[in-house]
């Protein structure tokens, strides 16, 4: 199934700047895309750490994604 | 009220304050973050903020949410700031009024703690032979 | 730099912001007080405020020269207000500037704390039928 | 010897708003003030503490006032 991928900060570096669909297996959960994109991107690997958010909601690994979720991939945050 | 706002122009000290006046209020307390000229010692010319900015609006209002169950905040106001900052701007305001001072200090704090943790917006440092996402390696 | 006064013009939180903004800020918190239409279930109609204030300015001379060699600050403005003030009006704001926040959240607090136990301002609550010098009695 | 009291707050309602020359023994620390003032205004027995400064500084019961000091009554302070 094809799901939409969103990057911010130093992620959207490592993506790069436009939005990208994956197609990846289905069923798919949030460790899975984890898995595939640090196979895709192994810069993802230097990062401390990436959370994902899917409705703009943070979701742990268990968490289930579905054809056409707009996943959001976030680097560590560093507001304020 | 609640006023949460992610701004691409200049923030006000003023604005926030106003927005949590209260004649319940006894105390105020205001945080405002300001951008350094330097970072462990290293010069920083210029700090540039993005943000995934409907999900940061909905991470602040459960901000928000933390500060009216636990500290019984009056009203809550929270700016940032997004795009490019010269040194002395400001990223970020937080405004808490509250009937005591203690639980204003405390929320204030509460909320700038956590805005940094939990917030979906990013920091490059700006320097003069390069630039830094801020906490993005260990 | 130390802006500490004591007026009879309505205090500005505005003005004690600027007062300590500073390049090598990495945080400004600033309390606002205000006055409360309530204390301990009493309606309050004003309040009225004295001061002694030569002393009262050395004793926030003294404040200041804590905050700054125990939190380091860069900056500090304290202004307290004299005479009658109406519900919502703003009897003192301190702003203090430091490198990181947590230093000013804490050199703030030490700050009102200490002002309200050593600074002498009275402070006369107002109320329908009688007037009250605030913690003159046991 | 002559000292000049000033009071502010509730003890300036008590012992009238304007200065008053007060004649005490020579020497006389704050303790004996002290003493001296609750005779002549039983009212301050009513209040919670009194301090006294004299040159805009506290100052403690063992403080010897000399002749013209002016010596402040600081009831207790409720600023902010």
């Amino acid at each position: 199934m094809k799901i939409k991928l969103i990057a911010f900060g130093i992620a959207k570096e490592i993506i790069g700047p436009d939005e990208s669909n994956l197609e990846v297996k289905n069923p798919c959960n949030i460790g899975d895309l984890k898995r595939i994109l640090i196979i895709h991107y192994p810069e993802f690997k230097k990062i401390q750490s990436i959370k994902f958010a899917v409705n703009e909601d943070y979701q742990e690994d268990y968490f289930q994604i579905h054809e056409g979720d707009e996943v959001v991939i976030i680097p560590p945050v560093s507001g304020g | 009220m609640r006023d949460i706002q992610v701004l691409d122009t200049p923030l006000n000290t003023q604005s926030c304050h106003d927005a949590v006046v209260d004649p319940a209020a006894g105390g105020i307390v205001v945080f405002v973050g300001t951008v350094r000229n330097q970072t462990k010692g290293r010069k920083v010319l210029q700090l540039a903020f993005e943000s995934y900015v409907p999900m940061a609006l909905k991470e602040m209002g459960k901000i928000a949410d933390t500060l009216s169950q636990k500290w019984g905040i009056l009203h809550v106001s929270i700016h940032h700031r997004v795009g490019v900052l010269e040194i002395g701007e400001i990223p970020v305001i937080i405004a808490v009024s509250t009937p005591h001072r203690q639980a204003a200090f405390e929320a204030c704090q509460y909320a700038i703690d956590t805005l940094k943790k939990t917030v979906p917006i990013w920091k490059k440092e700006i320097f003069e032979n390069g630039t830094v996402w801020v906490s993005a390696h260990p």
